[in-house]
């Protein structure tokens, strides 16, 4: 497919982007989708016990990512955000060192892979518990408004399921009661686990519960990377203006099994996947900026082989780091040193 | 306990759990499970699997991700005369209902001077050894194991687990049924059929001996008895008590062991200050004191938050055979 | 006063309940007034360590319970629903072993005042952990559905502070997936304990939450008990018939302060109390009734002179009960006979 | 322990508690205290009273009721900078937020690899012989001291309490900090002026004897002083330990104590199995075992969910300084 001449390029609504913004999009959402990949075949060769994919969440990340100010907001992520981290300026080879459970990890290698913390790039550490980060994000806005440290905000992520955990409720509500700096954002990938979002709530729309709080809810296309990240920019400049609280809803779908121990055609079909792999965002997100001619096909090309190139560099120095020492289990306890009874 | 008869069959305790639950279900319309993908998807080990198609969605249902209604709707279903076995998904992701579960299942009998009652089985998958670091391999016993009201079962094997979860959907007050995550394919064995019940508050003397009492229950029953064999070809003596609940606790099983061998060894995954191993310990000073030619040991996890996720801090944290062995060895050279 | 004559009287919208009906509600709100006072007065008296009242509430409650159906449905309330307990069919002797803490207590003199439970009124236990009963209250509903008992529905009741607890969430969540025969009723009293609803709430309208769970919600005015009737009897005719759950906010005002333990004086004005008094639910209704002609001045003042009987009759009659034996702490921790380790 | 100085006051505990926090507020900005009912009307026990008043609504914040989310919100507040100090109106409202505290407080540090820190203090009253019923008067420690992670400290006398606090306060961990409500008013004792810490993890020899080691904490240490009164006069010499903190626990003291005087009673009001004398006596029995002349004895509350309402049943329920001395001659004279 050879470049389009500009009378033929079908426009693009950019929402301000520059060229460059664009394809900062477009690299990490190929980027992410690359290391997803890259955990499966290791869990595949058996050098991982476990991985848990993002595809079809990319549009959605990378966009919300372009709306975060490194250096001032904060992230609350949840394990699956491996493009929103990319986006903010996690590293693939701190990716693989997580994957790969290194000393060298943020973690040291104690937590699941995807469960990512780094102060550097402003991205809280999380459990695996859905839903317990969800306070503790409050609490960061809390913290920001409480020091009038304007022109700062707390962007927290959860999925569909996790809306229906009790402390999802409680964190919304005080947020909403002190006007604070954060944004509520849900990837609805319409799956949790197993369970379709008709068993999760009696409606389908999720933003809809943001009136019930007193703060504003939207939802969006999460299969379009610059509707996401009009929506997240939008909701992230009120808040960092003393707008208060917004809940966004961004409606995407999970193309993968929850993790490598899910079998998801046990639960839904084939077809249902396929039906929305004709979405893909990633291929979808390409042609756009082909047809706006924001990027040629060989930029295209040599951005996937740059990718793939980053990713082996990256997954190869990262295995090649050691595991943490047996004595390291008993570090970090408390502050100073801990003698365990044993 | 129950031993092989012509009429049983091999199966590891993933299989005893379902078959149970099976049973449960056909004998008993008040029965009802409810869960975080329990229906469609089965249960994440696929112990429910397409139980939903015989039994219907209104008897294996599919819940939110909300941990303390999940118990709390399961309370109220048992005060209205069902008997809901509720599922959590990890026992990791048991803390969001704690105060479903002592607050209120544990205390509705009492609270009400009997007039309400709460016949209700809370199942969860708990125990490490499995990779699953921080969330997917906690230990949750010793959390709820002082709350009066409650009974908690923790069997390790296949006919154990059939007979207890039995009796624990039988109680008419509430269990908390704990089952090892390692154990679930790795322990087969000869499981009677038919219906039958293994009283709660029991232990069982999985191994006889004579120079050291071993306490343990879950996983680490099997890595004990593993132990002793390498003990006997030493020479060395040893008793396994599978405790297979830990409240009510058999202390008359516990005290007359340790006064047949005079030594005690407590052995257990979960960390020791303030675990189970602690009210053994305790009991045992309590009467029967100047029966013991040894300390009382404790064999534990060490004071740390959890096992990491990675191999080598997985592996330090877990015991295993060869370790319980020297522990063992210790305590009957003493 | 004299009697109205017909032609001056003021109507009435009887919401289609009979002269004896309307009279039944105005007997209990005179009855749980009474029985209410009779509680502080015997802790001023030193006679009970602690006593709760409910005034305000007694138009909300009264006007609930008549759309209770007895021998059928079922009541999860909280520890304010005094009136409601009685128009459900408890009496007022029950609630006085209840304050007594007798051992003939449904609950033997082990929970505090004001926590029945009665099989015989299908008054379910609750404890005074807030929202707790919710949960229960949703498996109660159900039951219920899964032995298709139509006709049957569960009432439950929580104050405005407890709709911030997660619990409280999870319970309107899950009943509305499954279309539960349940109505929560909300007794908004504008206060939890000293803090107001404006410090609970981003905004003030507790039924607008329903439509973020997908059920109907409504408000309306908790100082007049036959709107209260109206609004819960067409709820749960709704729940009994298949339709649903619903959210309803009754809008009252808690006229004492929280309890025996609290001064209100520190958190709220005389003035604003005052306000609130000149709206009184209880000679509210009685002046409505004697406009209406549905009763005389004659027929109050007797009705009156009957209530106060009865609770001096309960008050004696329960003080005279006997204690709980200090055995009784061992019984009830399991069915069956239980030797706690001591 | 600190010590009555010219520059000392009496308080009682609640006044220590103000006091305290009072300080902490003044001295320092990332101090703020959330919790139900802690602004205008200044906690139920009118702890913070009128600070809303001085330290404005931002610093002292009247929550929802919402309790999984006032230790949520507070570890977020903590892991950005703040020193936030949370308030659970009454421990028996602390379940909800047991997901925040064991799953997530507690394992912040650990999890993050020190990364990100927990330093949060959770304050709350417990404890009985108040006439609160089965939930207003519950004892929480022993469902929380197998933690690791936690520290939990539990002050019977004002100075304790404020110079624990103040070390609370100061700890880069999560410490939970228990006040039991009976000593509240009825305590009262010289408190130090100025800024003083007392370390957490350190107990208190309250009394000095020779024939027998009472451990204990919370009000029944105070109860235990008042029974050892008695048994001097019997001419019975008593050791009474304060723990004065569970998590971490001093082994050291409680080890020396007991090789002196060879006895050791655990007395606590919470109930008995699983419970904290359980570690205390196993610790024991591991590392002393040969240094005891009479079996171990627990004299706790029996096995049962709750003390009723009813006079009887809380007095059948709590111990007293006439049943503990009744204990303690037993044990002195076995
Ligand atoms: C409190 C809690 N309960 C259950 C789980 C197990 N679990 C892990 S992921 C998951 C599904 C989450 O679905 P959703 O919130 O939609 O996020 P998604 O995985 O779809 O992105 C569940 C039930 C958990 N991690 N935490
Ligand atoms: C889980 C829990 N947290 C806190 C409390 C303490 N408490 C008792 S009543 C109350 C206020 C309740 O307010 P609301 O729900 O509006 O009911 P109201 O008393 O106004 O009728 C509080 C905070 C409790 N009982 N349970
Ligand atoms: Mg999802
Ligand atoms: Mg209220």
């Amino acid at each position: 497919m050879a470049n389009i001449p500009a009378q033929m390029r079908k426009p693009l609504d950019r929402h301000g982007l520059s060229g460059d913004q664009l394809k900062t999009i477009f690299r990490t959402m190929l980027l992410q989708r690359q290391l997803d990949n890259r955990g499966f075949q290791l869990n595949r060769q058996g050098k991982v016990p476990f991985a848990l994919g993002s595809e079809g969440h990319e549009a959605l990340q990378a966009g919300a990512a372009m709306a975060f100010v490194r250096g001032k907001d904060i992230l609350a992520p949840y394990y699956r955000d491996l493009g929103l981290s990319l986006g903010i300026g996690l590293t693939p080879y701190e990716i693989m060192l997580s994957i790969f459970a290194r000393a060298a990890d943020h973690n040291g290698g104690r937590q699941f892979p995807n469960h990512y913390s780094s102060k550097r790039a402003g991205l809280m550490s999380f459990s695996s518990v859905l839903a317990a980060s969800i306070p503790h994000a409050v609490g960061a806005a809390y913290a920001i408004k409480y020091r009038k440290e304007s022109g700062r905000a707390v962007l927290v992520t959860f999925g569909d399921g996790t809306t229906s955990e009790g402390e999802w409720h409680e964190s919304m509500n005080f947020a909403a009661i002190h006007k604070l700096p954060i944004v509520f954002l849900c990837e609805n990938n319409q799956w949790a686990i197993s369970t379709p979002l008709s068993l999760q709530m009696g409606q389908p729309d999720i933003y809809k519960r943001a009136d019930g709080y007193g703060m504003p809810g939207e939802q969006f296309d999460g299969f379009d990377p610059l509707a996401t990240y009009a929506a997240v920019a939008r909701a992230m400049e009120r808040a960092r203006s003393g707008g208060g609280p917004t809940l966004l809803e961004g409606v995407c779908y999970r193309f993968l099994a929850h993790s490598t121990d899910d079998n998801d055609l046990t639960y839904r079909t084939r077809e249902d996947i396929a039906e929305h792999r004709k979405d893909d965002p990633v291929p979808r997100f390409e042609n756009a900026l082909i047809e706006a001619g924001v990027v040629t096909p060989d930029e295209v090309a040599s951005l996937k082989a740059d990718v793939l190139r980053e990713t082996n560099d990256a997954t190869d120095r990262a295995e090649a780091m050691p595991f943490p020492a047996p004595e390291e289990l008993f570090t970090h306890v408390y502050e100073g040193p801990w003698e365990p009874w044993q | 306990m129950a031993v092989a008869t012509s009429s049983s069959q091999t199966l590891n305790n993933v299989e005893a759990v379902r078959a149970t639950l099976y049973e449960a279900l056909k004998d008993d319309e008040r029965v009802v499970i409810l869960g975080e993908d329990v229906g469609n998807r089965g249960n994440v080990f696929l112990i429910t699997k397409d139980f939903i198609k015989e039994f219907g969605a209104d008897r294996i249902i599919d819940t939110p991700i909300a941990e303390a209604s999940i118990v709390g709707i399961a309370v109220g279903m048992a005060m209205e005369g069902l008997r809901p076995i509720a599922e959590i998904q990890f026992a990791d992701f048991i803390y969001p209902a704690f105060n479903q579960i002592v607050g209120e299942a544990a205390k509705t009998r009492y609270r009400s001077n009997g007039e309400y009652t709460c016949p209700l089985v809370i199942r969860t998958p708990y125990g490490g050894g499995v990779r699953g670091a921080l969330s997917h391999s906690v230990s949750v016993e010793a959390l709820f194991y002082h709350v009066p009201g409650l009974k908690i079962v923790v069997p390790s094997f296949p006919a154990d687990v059939k007979g207890l979860l039995n009796a624990a959907i039988d109680d008419p007050d509430p269990v908390l049924f704990l089952e090892h995550k390692k154990t679930y394919r790795l322990i087969k064995g000869e499981v009677p059929s038919g219906h039958y019940v293994i009283p709660i508050g029991k232990a069982d003397i999985k191994k006889e001996g004579s120079q050291l009492t071993v306490v343990s229950y879950g996983l680490y029953v099997h890595w004990a008895l593993e132990a002793t064999k390498q003990l006997e070809t030493e020479g060395m003596s040893v008793e396994v008590i599978d405790l297979r609940s830990v409240r009510p606790m058999d202390k008359t099983a516990i005290l007359e062991s340790v006064r047949k061998t005079r030594k005690l060894l407590i052995v257990h995954e979960d960390n020791k200050f303030g675990g189970i191993g602690a009210e053994i310990s305790a009991m045992v000073a309590e009467e029967a004191l100047f029966d013991l030619d040894a300390p009382i040991r404790r064999h534990c996890a060490p004071d740390v938050p959890a096992m990491g996720y990675a191999m080598p801090l997985e592996e330090a944290y877990m015991s295993s055979p060869a370790k319980m062995a020297d522990a063992m060895r210790e305590m009957v050279k003493f």
